[in-house]
C-alpha cells in the first residue's frame, strides 16, 4: 500500500524521474531524490532491519544518518545507511546482520531468551571450562558483526583535496545559513559546509502544518547562491575537528581538507527518544524523522499515529501530520503542566485530543513485533517516572512520533577542546568555554527560537570577525524564554523492559541500573560496560539519555555526571576515503632504464630502488650472485653507485668541522687524497661511515652509505649550526652520478678511457684525481670497498648513462659484468669489511667492530667521544670477528642472523655470512663475546634447524687479494 | 667528444609515452607526445611539459649574492623570491643565500657563470644542479596543485614573485608561478632522481583531469 | 556455561555484587600505597595482597580505573622479542594471561590469533630470523615463514601491497593472542578489593613526602597519605610523578593513536602487523578492525586525535586489503606513550628507598599487565628486583647497558 | 595538521617538518663527570611545560628553535638558533588547550 503523499512544497524528489529495486528479493519503485528507507516507506515497508544483539524487527528512527539498524547491503557494499544512501535504479538490496532474511530471521529466538543476557553478561560466561572458550569465541564472532565484507570489492582511492577559508560554517540550518551571509556580506571568504544534499536543516522540514519556514528558506538559500564570498559544500559531512582548524569535509566524491581562520559550529541537535516498552517497534520514530519523511520525501509515516512529546516541537510534528493526512490518534505530553502555544491552540481547534500528563507506557507489537498496532497511553508521574497502569488506555494506531527532547551535536566543539555546562532552563549541554577560533551557534549552542537561532549565527559570525580583526556591531541574542525543550528524565519504567536507550546496541534501562550496580557508575565506565554509544551512530541518541539515567541513579546533577569524549568521526568515513591516493614516492639513477633492460632484481634502499643482481635465465639467485662476484675478482665488474650519499663540505672551517662531525683526523690530510670517516651518536654508538676526499684547501666531497645520506646531511646542517663555523655544506647526492669500476682489469678498462696515468705508482689507493671521459668531467677515487683494483667515478647525474655504456663497450673485452647490491655485499664481505646497519645494530660501540684505527681519542672533540671515555671503561660484552667453516662444510648453510651459542647460553650472532667464491669456502662476520675471540679459535653456531657449525676465527681478507 | 647528449631525468618515466625525443642545449627531451593539436588541448585543460633541458646553475654562500651581481646578474631583494635576472633567465633565491639560476628558452647567462672558481671566490659555493623542472598549465592546475600540495597556492596567497620550498606528491620541490607565452603557468623542481616519480604522478592526476602531457614543441 | 547464563535468568532481581567497593576516604597509612589504577597498578595490587599477604595497599586513581592506555591499547599479547630477558618476560606474561579468566573468574576473551610480523625487505627478514632464533633459544615458538603461510593462514591479503611493498615472509608467533582489555583491569580490580586492597578513583595525587632519601606519604586531592612505599605505574603521566620526587629519567611521552572500523562478520582470524608499513590490525570479537600505527612524530603530553595518523594507517591498509575501500572507520583515539631510548620498560628500586617505578613501557604496557604487577609486587614487597626485571633497571643508563630491543627498530605491538 | 611557522620559510604544515628532540645545551666534556655526561646523553627535561625543541624544515632544510608547551601543543616562539626569537604572532591560530580525553 503507498504512503506516497501528493507532491510537497520543497520536496526533494524528482517525481518525473521513477527508479525501480529490489528489497530482500520483492521489486518496488521509488523516485530519484529517495533515499532508500524513504522510497521503502513509500511502499509501505516497515521492517528495514534486525538489531545487533537481539535480532528485533526495526524502521526508520531518525531518517538523519543514524539509523544503525537499518543497514543493507547492494550485493557489492555493506553496512550501507538506508537512511540516508540515495536510491539508485536497479539496486537489489539486502537487510544486513539477518540469518534468512529481515521477516524470518532465524536469530530472532535471541530476543526471546534477551533476559539470559543481561549487560556484561559474556564477561562472566564462556570462561569456565576454559578448554570451552575457544568454540564459545566463534559461536560469539559468529553472531556478532553486522554486515559481510565483499572480498571483491573493487579498490577505491578518492581524492583529497586541500581548501582554505577565513569563516568556516558548519550546518546550514538558519543559524548556520545566517552566520555565513553575514560573514560573507563583511568581506570574509566563507566556506559553508551541509551534510544535506539541500540547505535549510530543520526549515526544510519543521514546518508545523505552515510554508513560512520554506520561504524563509527559499529567501537565504537565495542570497546565499547570490554571494560570491560563500562556496558551498552541500552532502558533505565535517568528518572531524583538527589541530589549528583543520576540517576534513567529505562528499561521496572525496575529502578535501579545509584549513580556516575561524570555524562556527551550527550542527544543530538531535532529537533523542523517550524511553518507554517497545520503542524500537517499526513504526516508532522521532518526531523529526516524521517531519523529514513528510516534506523531503513525500512519505506519509503512518496512517493513525500517537505523538508522544515534553516540549514545544511535538506539537509542531502533530500539525504536519495532521496536515499530511495522518489521524492523530492522541498528543501525550509526558509535562504534568502540559503546554500552552499557537501551535496548541490550533490542534485543539482541529480537534485533536491532548492528554497532557500522560505517557505512552508501551508500543502495542502485532506478531513477530514486525509492526503496532496500538499503543498503551497511562497517566506519567515524572518524580518516578512510572506510569499508572491501571488508567491506562489503549488506543489504535500504527505509529508514534516521539519529541521529548534534544541532544547537541556537539561532536566537533567537543574535539576543538570546549568546555560544556548544563543549562536547566533547556535540560542541554550549552558550550561555555570556547577555544580561539571556535564559534558555537543556533540549538547547539541552547538556542531555540527561530528568530533568536538566526540572530545568534549573526552573533556567531561578528564574534568571528571580530578575531579577524574586522570588528562590526555586536548582536545581541534574546536567552531562552518558556519551557524546555529537552525533558530532563523521559523514560518510563516497564517491568518486562525491552525500553531501550541505545537502538545500535540493543541496550535498556536496567541494563544502566544493572552496571551501576556492579560499580561501573562512572560514565565512562558504564559507556565500556554496557557499550552504550559504542556502535557505529557513536552514542548520538544514547549518550544524553545515558547520562540522564546514571544521574537519577547516583541522585546527582546531570552537571556532575559530565559527558563521555566524542572522538573522531562525526559519521563513519571509507579508509578509501581516508587513504586517497596513496603515494609512494621513490628514486631512480639516471641508469634506471639500463638496469631494467639488463633483468635487474630491484630493492629498495631507503626510498631508492637498486639492482641487487640481474636475473639471468636458468640461474639462480645465489648462482648469479656468485658468477658476478667472480667477474670482479678475475677481470672486471661495474656497479651503479649513484644512491650513496654525497656531500660537499667547503669553506675555510672546512677540515675543522670533519673533524668534530668524525672521529678521525683530517687537517692534515693532503688535496687529492681519501680518508674513512666514522660516524658516531652522542651515546657513542656507531652511525654511518664512508670516505672524505679532499679535492682541494677549503674542499673536501664526502660519499656515505645510501640508506644514511639524508639524515646524516640533516645531522650536519644541525651542528654546523651549533658550531658556527665558516663551513658550506652541499648535498649533491642526486646531482651526480657515481660508478663504481671494480676487478684486476678495472685500470685497463678505465686506462682506454681517460687521459690519465692510473698506475698503482701513480694513483695509489686512497688518492683521487679529476679528468674527463668523452668530455665529460669527472672525479675518479681509488677505493678498496669490493676489490684491490677499483675505481669510484663520479659525474653529472644527466651524463651517468653515457659514461656507464662507454666502461661498458670499453670493458667488452674483458667480460665486463654489471653487479648488483647483493653481489657488492659478498665482494666486500670477501675483503672482510662491515657495513655499519648490516653488520652493526641501534647499541655497536666502535671498540665492538674493532674499529680502534678510526678513532683518534686525543683530538680535543669529536661526536661520541666523551662516551666512548666512559665506554673505554668498561669491559667488552661482544666483538665482531672474521670466520670461516671448514673447508668441505657440508651441514645446513647458517643464515645472518644465526646465533653463537656456547655452554647453551647466547654469545652472539652471525652479521654476514656467504660462500667466497674467492676463498673457495663459507666465510662470514659474526659476534662473539671477547674471550672467544682469538685469531684460531672455533665456537659455534646454530642453524635454522638447530645443527651446529664449527666456525673457526680468522684474519681478513678471506682469500689471497 | 663534447657532443654527449645528456639524458633528461625524467627520460624513464616518459618511455611508455614513446615520445617524439628532440635535443635542447645538449639534452635530450620530449618534443611531442600525442601531437600537438591534442597537446594544445593538454595546455588549456591540464598540460604538463618536462623542461629539466633548461641549464642551471646553483651557488650559495654569504658571497653568493655578491658574486651573481659581479656576473651582471640580478638578484631578488626579498629571501624566497625570484626575478628574471637577465633576459630570459630567472634567478631563483632559495632562502636567504642560495640561488638558482634557469635559464628559459631565451635565455642564456648559465654558460658564463659555470666558469665558477671557488678557489678565488671567499664565501660563495657552487651547487650542483640537475633537478627535474616541470611546467604546469591550464585551467585545472590549481585543482591538481590542490591534491599534490597542501598550501594554498591561489594568487592572493601565493606573491607573483614569490618561491615556496614545500612537498608535492610528498617529495621536497620548489614551487613558484609565472607569465609564460601569455598564460600563467605553475613551475616545479624538484632532485633529479625524484624526477620520474614526480613526472608520473603529475600526469596521473592530469589525465584524470582531462590533460596530460605536453612536448617542448606545443609549449612554446 | 549454560547454567552460567540461566543464574541471571532466574535470579528475579538483580543480584550481581559490585566488582569493588566505592572507596571514599583514604586511611591515614598504609603499607604501600600504588599510583596509578589502570592494568598495572591494579595488578600490583593484586599480587602484593595474593603472593605476599600485603593487603593494606591503597590503589589511587586521577580518573576511572583502567581509563589510561589499558583501555587504549590494541589488546595484542605476545612475546617474540629480540632479547633473552625481553622474551622471557614476556613469555612470564604470556603464560599468566593464560590462567587469567580463570583465576579472575571473569571473561577476558583472551583469544589466541597467531601473530604474523610482515617483512617486506630482506633487511626485515634478517631481523625476524634474529628475533626467531632468540625466541626459540628461550623456547618460545615463532619462526619464519614464507608468503604461502601468510596466505594460507589469512587469505584475504594482496601479498604484493597493491604492489608497493611485496611482503617477503614474515616471522609467526604462534602464542599472540588478544584480549578484552577494560576487564583486565575489571577483574584485577575486583581480585584486589576482595583481598582488602581499596581503590580510590578521582584521587590525585599532588605531591610526594621524601625525608632522607625515604618515601613518608602522599599528598592527594582526599588528603595526605602516610606509607613508606610508593609505586608509580602511571605510563604517559610519568614525568609528573617522577619530577615530584626530583627524579631524572630518559622516558619521553609520544601519543600513540589507533581507530576501529564498522563492525563486520569475521574473516581475519590471525593479527598481522607490518614494520614497514607501520600498521597492526586484527579482528575484534564484536567484528571490529582494531588498527594502529606506529608513534606520532613529537613530543605531547596530550591524547588529541590527529588527521595524519588515519591518513597513513587506511592508505596502508587498504594497500594490503584493497576490498576494504568502502569499509568505515567509526572512532580514533590516542594514548600516551612513555618512551624510553632502547623500547624497553623501567622498572624496579629507584635512588628514592621506598619509591618504585613501573615505566617506560612505550607500546608494550598491556601485555606485560600480569608480569609486571607479579615482579612489582614482589619487588616491592622484598625491597629487592625480581630477577625477571633486572635488565630493566633504571640505573642501566647511566651504566650505559641498554638492552638490546633497540636492535628491533621495527614498530612492536 | 598542525602548523608550524619556520622562521625562514613561514607557517607550514607539520608534514614539512621533522621533530629534532630537546634543545639541550652540551655539558663541558673535559670537565663533567662521566654520570653528568650519561645524564646529559640519556635522560630528559621530560615533564609537560614550555621546552626548547629542534624542528627542522625539510624542503629547504632549515633547523630551528621551537618554544613550545608540550602539554597544550602552543608554540610560543620559533627562531633560528643563536637568533634573537620573534614573536609567534606571524603564525595562524595558536593549539588548543588540551582536553585529557
Amino acid at each position: 500500500m503507498s504512503m506516497r503523499l501528493p507532491k510537497q512544497v520543497g520536496e526533494w524528489i524528482s517525481r518525473e524521474k521513477q527508479i525501480s529495486f529490489t528489497f530482500e528479493g520483492k521489486e518496488y519503485k521509488g523516485y530519484e531524490g529517495d533515499t532508500i528507507t524513504s522510497a521503502l516507506l513509500a511502499s509501505g515497508v516497515k521492517v528495514l532491519g534486525r538489531s545487533f544483539k537481539y535480532h528485533r524487527p526495526r524502521g526508520v528512527l531518525s531518517l538523519a544518518n543514524h539509523d544503525i539498524n537499518a543497514l543493507v547491503t547492494d550485493g557489492q557494499d555493506t553496512n550501507m545507511r538506508a537512511d540516508v544512501v540515495k536510491l539508485k535504479n536497479g539496486m537489489t538490496l539486502k537487510a544486513v546482520n539477518t540469518d534468512g532474511g529481515v521477516i524470518n530471521d532465524k536469530s530472532k529466538y535471541i530476543d526471546s531468551i534477551s533476559p539470559l543476557l543481561p549487560v556484561g553478561f559474556y564477561y562472566k560466561a564462556f570462561h569456565k571450562p576454559a578448554a570451552l572458550f575457544p568454540f564459545w569465541e566463534k559461536v560469539i564472532r559468529k553472531a556478532a558483526g553486522l554486515g559481510i565484507v565483499n572480498f571483491n570489492y573493487p579498490r577505491i582511492n578518492k581524492r583529497k583535496l586541500n581548501d582554505f577559508c577565513d569563516v568556516l560554517v558548519i550546518g546550514a540550518g538558519p543559524s548556520g545559513l545566517s552566520a555565513a551571509l553575514s560573514a560573507a556580506a563583511n568581506g570574509m571568504e566563507v566556506i559553508l559546509v551541509d551534510e544535506n544534499q539541500q540547505l535549510g536543516g530543520s526549515l526544510s522540514y519543521d514546518r508545523a502544518g505552515g510554508a513560512d519556514s520554506q520561504s524563509m528558506l527559499d529567501d537565504l538559500v537565495a542570497k546565499v547562491s547570490a554571494s560570491a564570498n560563500i562556496k558551498v559544500y552541500a552532502g558533505a559531512y565535517a568528518a572531524g575537528y583538527y589541530q589549528d582548524h583543520m576540517v576534513p569535509v567529505v562528499t561521496t566524491d572525496g575529502i578535501t581538507k579545509v584549513r580556516a581562520k575561524a570555524v562556527i559550529v551550527a550542527t544543530g541537535v538531535f532529537e533523542q527518544p523517550p524511553v518507554f516498552h517497545n520503542n524500537d517497534l517499526p513504526g516508532v520514530m522521532l518526531g523529526s524523522a516524521a517531519q523529514r519523511m513528510i516534506h523531503r520525501y513525500g512519505v506519509k509515516p503512518f496512517n493513525t499515529g500517537v505523538v508522544v512529546t515534553a516540549n514545544a516541537h511535538g506539537y509542531r510534528v502533530a500539525l504536519d501530520l495532521l496536515n499530511a493526512g495522518v489521524k492523530i490518534a492522541a498528543v501525550v505530553d509526558m509535562r504534568a503542566q502540559g503546554h500552552k502555544d499557537e501551535q496548541v491552540a490550533e490542534l485543539i481547534r482541529k480537534g485533536v485530543k491532548i492528554s497532557t500528563g500522560y505517557c505512552v507506557y508501551e508500543a502495542v507489537p502485532v506478531k513477530g513485533k514486525l509492526g503496532m498496532s496500538g499503543a498503551m497511553l497511562c497517566p506519567y508521574n515524572e518524580e518516578t517516572a512510572t506510569a499508572d497502569v491501571d488508567k491506562g488506555i489503549l488506543v489504535d494506531c500504527d505509529g508514534i512520533a516521539m519529541s521529548a527532547g534534544w541532544a547537541p551535536a556537539a561532536a566537533l566543539l567537543y574535539q576543538s577542546g570546549i568546555g560544556m555546562g548544563y543549562n536547566n532552563d533547556i535540560q542541554q549541554f550549552v558550550p561555555n568555554r570556547l577555544p580561539k577560533g571556535i564559534f558555537a551557534a543556533g540549538r547547539v549552542n541552547g538556542v531555540y527560537s527561530l528568530e533568536a537561532r538566526l540572530a545568534d549565527g549573526a552573533r556567531a559570525a561578528s564574534e568571528a570577525l571580530g578575531l579577524l580583526g574586522k570588528k562590526i556591531a555586536t548582536v545581541n541574542v534574546a536567552s531562552h524564554q518558556g519551557q524546555s525543550p529537552s525533558h530532563p528524565y523521559p523514560f518510563v519504567h516497564h517491568p518486562k523492559g525491552k525500553n531501550f536507550v541505545d537502538f545500535d546496541e540493543d541496550i535498556q534501562i536496567k541494563d544502566f541500573i544493572n552496571a551501576a550496580k556492579e560499580g561501573f557508575d562512572n560514565i565512562e565506565l558504564m559507556k565500556r560496560f554496557t557499550t552504550v554509544g559504542m556502535g557505529p551512530s557513536q552514542g548520538k541518541h544514547s549518550n544524553m539519555n545515558a547520562i540522564r539515567i546514571l544521574a537519577k541513579i547516583r541522585n546527582l546533577p546531570v552537571e556532575k555526571i559530565g559527558t563521555t569524549t566524542a572522538r573522531p568521526f562525526f559519521h563513519p568515513t571509507p579508509m578509501g576515503h581516508l587513504g586517497g591516493r596513496s603515494f609512494h614516492s621513490h628514486r631512480l639513477t639516471s641508469i634506471h632504464s639500463w638496469h631494467k633492460a639488463a633483468g635487474a632484481f630491484f630493492v629498495d634502499v631507503g626510498a631508492w630502488s637498486r639492482p641487487a643482481y640481474y636475473q639471468k635465465a636458468g640461474l639462480n639467485k645465489v648462482d648469479t650472485i656468485q658468477q658476478e662476484a667472480q667477474a670482479v675478482r678475475k677481470s672486471v665488474g661495474i656497479i651503479d653507485g649513484g644512491t650513496m650519499g654525497k656531500i660537499e663540505v667547503c669553506g675555510p672551517d672546512a677540515a675543522e668541522f670533519l673533524e668534530r662531525f668524525y672521529t678521525g683526523v683530517y687537517a692534515d690530510q693532503k688535496v687529492g687524497r681519501s680518508r674513512y670517516v666514522l660516524l658516531l651518536d652522542e651515546l657513542g654508538v656507531v652511525v654511518d661511515d664512508g670516505i672524505a676526499t679532499r679535492l682541494a684547501d677549503e674542499l673536501f666531497f664526502l660519499t656515505i652509505s645510501t640508506s644514511n645520506a639524508a639524515a646524516v646531511y640533516r645531522e650536519m646542517q644541525r651542528w654546523l649550526q651549533v658550531w658556527q663555523l665558516n663551513v658550506g655544506l652541499v648535498n649533491v647526492t642526486g646531482a651526480y652520478g657515481l660508478i663504481n669500476v671494480a676487478g684486476p682489469n678495472a685500470s685497463k678498462v678505465l686506462s682506454n678511457l681517460v687521459s690519465l696515468d692510473i698506475s698503482d705508482a701513480a694513483f695509489p689507493m686512497g688518492s683521487a684525481q679529476t679528468s674527463e671521459i668523452l668530455g665529460v668531467p669527472v672525479r675518479i677515487i681509488r677505493a678498496g670497498f669490493v676489490a684491490k683494483q677499483a675505481y669510484e667515478i663520479y659525474m653529472n647525474t644527466a651524463h651517468a648513462l653515457n659514461i656507464w655504456n662507454a666502461l661498458l663497450d670499453a670493458g667488452k673485452s674483458e667480460g665486463i659484468r654489471a653487479f648488483g647490491t647483493d653481489t657488492q655485499r659478498l665482494l666486500r664481505l670477501e675483503l672482510g669489511h662491515h657495513m655499519p646497519g648490516y653488520d652493526t645494530d641501534g647499541l655497536t660501540n666502535p671498540f665492538e667492530v674493532r674499529a680502534e684505527k678510526a678513532i683518534h681519542m686525543e683530538k680535543p672533540f669529536f661526536i661520541g667521544k666523551r662516551s666512548l671515555e666512559i665506554i673505554a671503561k668498561k669491559p667488552l660484552v661482544k666483538v665482531l670477528v672474521p670466520f670461516n667453516l671448514a673447508e668441505n662444510y657440508k651441514g645446513e648453510m647458517p643464515q645472518d642472523c644465526n646465533l653463537v651459542i656456547e655452554a647453551g647460553s647466547i654469545k652472539g650472532r652471525v652479521t654476514s655470512i656467504a660462500f667466497s667464491p674467492a676463498a673457495q669456502r663459507i666465510v662470514g662476520l659474526a659476534y662473539v663475546a671477547p674471550h672467544q675471540a682469538e685469531v684460531g679459535n672455533v665456537f659455534d653456531i646454530r642453524t635454522d634447524n638447530g645443527g651446529i657449525a664449527k666456525a673457526t676465527i680468522v684474519k681478513t681478507p678471506f682469500f689471497n687479494a | 667528444m663534447t657532443a654527449l647528449i645528456k639524458t633528461t631525468p625524467v627520460a624513464y618515466a616518459q618511455h611508455e609515452h614513446n615520445p617524439t625525443m628532440g635535443v635542447h642545449k645538449g639534452m635530450e627531451v620530449a618534443m611531442s607526445f600525442d601531437g600537438v593539436t591534442a597537446e594544445k588541448t593538454h595546455k588549456q585543460v591540464m598540460g604538463v611539459t618536462d623542461v629539466s633541458c633548461f641549464a642551471k646553475f646553483g651557488i650559495k654562500g654569504p658571497k653568493a649574492a655578491d658574486w651573481l651581481a659581479k656576473q651582471g646578474i640580478k638578484t631578488p631583494d626579498e629571501i624566497n623570491a625570484w626575478v628574471e635576472g637577465a633576459p630570459g633567465s630567472l634567478v631563483l633565491r632559495l632562502g636567504g643565500s642560495e640561488f638558482l639560476v634557469e635559464d628559459q628558452l631565451s635565455g642564456n647567462a648559465c654558460e658564463a657563470l659555470s666558469s665558477f672558481n671557488q678557489a678565488n671566490t671567499a664565501g660563495a659555493y657552487q651547487v650542483a644542479r640537475t633537478d627535474a623542472a616541470f611546467i604546469l598549465s591550464g585551467s585545472q592546475v590549481l585543482n591538481l596543485l590542490s591534491e599534490l600540495c597542501v598550501l594554498d597556492l591561489r594568487d592572493k596567497a601565493l606573491g607573483s614573485n614569490a618561491i615556496v620550498m614545500t612537498q608535492v606528491a610528498g617529495i621536497s620541490a620548489t614551487l613558484m608561478r609565472e607569465s609564460l607565452t601569455g598564460e600563467q603557468v605553475y613551475r616545479i623542481w624538484c632532485d633529479a632522481s625524484y624526477g620520474p616519480y614526480m613526472w608520473e604522478m603529475l600526469i596521473e592526476v592530469a589525465k584524470e583531469l582531462g590533460g596530460g602531457a605536453v612536448g617542448l614543441t606545443a609549449r612554446f | 556455561m549454560a547454567y552460567q547464563l540461566l543464574k541471571f535468568a532466574l535470579g528475579g532481581e538483580y543480584k550481581e555484587p559490585r566488582f569493588f567497593r566505592d572507596c571514599q576516604t583514604p586511611k591515614k597509612s598504609y603499607d604501600a600505597v600504588i599510583i596509578g589504577g589502570g592494568g598495572h597498578g591494579l595488578a600490583a595490587a593484586y599480587y602484593l595482597a595474593k603472593d605476599h599477604g600485603i593487603t593494606n595497599v591503597a590503589v589511587l586513581e586521577k580518573g576511572y580505573i583502567g581509563g589510561g592506555n589499558t583501555g587504549r591499547n590494541t589488546t595484542i599479547v605476545r612475546s617474540n622479542y629480540l632479547t633473552p630477558d625481553g622474551v622471557n618476560f614476556y613469555d612470564a606474561s604470556v603464560k599468566l594471561f593464560e590462567g587469567l579468566s580463570t583465576e579472575l573468574d571473569i571473561n577476558l576473551f583472551y583469544t589466541n590469533r597467531g601473530h604474523f610480523t610482515l617483512a617486506h625487505t630482506e633487511s626485515a627478514m634478517r631481523t625476524m630470523r634474529w628475533r626467531a632464533e632468540v625466541n626459540k633459544h628461550v623456547g618460545v615458538n615463532s619462526r619464519v615463514v614464507g608468503t604461502d603461510e601468510i596466505a594460507k593462514a589469512c587469505p584475504q591479503i594482496d601479498l604484493s601491497c597493491s604492489g608497493k611493498a611485496p611482503i617477503q615472509g614474515a616471522l609467526y608467533h604462534e602464542p599472540g593472542s588478544i584480549a578484552r582489555h577494560d576487564a583486565v583491569a575489571w577483574g584485577y580490580a575486583r581480585g584486589a578489593d576482595s583481598m582488602g586492597v581499596e581503590i580510590f578513583q578521582n584521587t590525585e595525587v599532588e605531591s610526594i613526602d621524601v625525608k632522607d632519601g625515604q618515601v613518608q606519604g602522599v599528598h592527594t586531592s582526599r588528603g595526605y597519605i602516610s606509607t613508606g612505599k610508593v609505586l608509580s605505574a602511571v605510563a604517559g603521566f610519568t614525568p609528573r610523578i617522577t619530577e615530584m620526587v626530583n627524579l631524572k629519567t630518559p622516558i619521553v611521552i609520544h601519543p600513540l593513536q589507533a581507530c576501529v572500523t564498522e563492525p563486520m562478520k569475521p574473516w581475519l582470524d590471525t593479527i598481522l602487523v607490518s614494520g614497514s608499513l607501520h600498521v597492526y590490525v586484527s579482528q575484534s570479537s564484536r567484528g571490529e578492525l582494531v588498527m594502529g600505527s606506529s608513534l606520532d612524530p613529537y613530543e605531547v603530553h596530550s591524547t588529541k586525535s590527529t588527521f595524519d595518523f588515519v591518513e597513513g594507517l587506511t592508505s596502508h591498509i587498504v594497500d594490503m586489503f584493497p576490498f576494504l575501500s568502502n569499509v568505515k572507520v567509526v572512532r580514533q583515539w590516542a594514548g600516551m606513550a612513555d618512551i624510553t631510548p632502547d623500547f624497553a620498560p623501567i622498572m624496579g628500586k629507584t635512588p628514592i628507598k621506598g619509591f618504585y617505578l613501573d615505566a617506560g613501557w612505550g607500546t608494550w604496557g598491556f601485555k606485560a599487565t600480569p608480569i609486571s604487577g607479579k615482579t612489582m609486587a614482589y619487588t616491592m614487597a622484598n625491597d629487592k628486583a625480581h630477577d625477571l626485571i633486572h635488565s630493566f633497571r633504571m640505573s642501566r643508563f647511566e651504566e650505559y647497558e641498554l638492552t638490546g630491543e633497540k636492535g628491533a627498530a621495527s614498530v612492536g605491538h | 595538521m598542525k602548523l608550524l611557522n619556520c622562521p625562514m620559510n613561514g607557517v607550514r604544515p607539520l608534514s614539512e617538518f621533522l621533530f629534532g628532540g630537546e634543545f639541550r645545551e652540551m655539558p663541558n666534556p673535559d670537565t663533567s663527570s662521566d654520570l653528568e655526561w650519561a645524564s646529559y646523553v640519556h635522560y630528559r627535561n621530560n615533564a609537560p611545560g614550555i621546552k626548547k625543541e629542534w624542528w627542522y624544515h625539510s624542503p629547504s632544510g632549515t633547523w630551528f628553535i621551537a618554544e613550545r608547551n608540550t602539554l597544550t601543543d602552543e608554540v610560543l616562539a620559533t627562531y633560528l638558533h643563536g637568533k634573537a626569537p620573534t614573536s609567534e604572532k606571524t603564525t595562524k591560530p595558536r593549539a588548543k588547550k588540551e582536553q585529557s580525553a
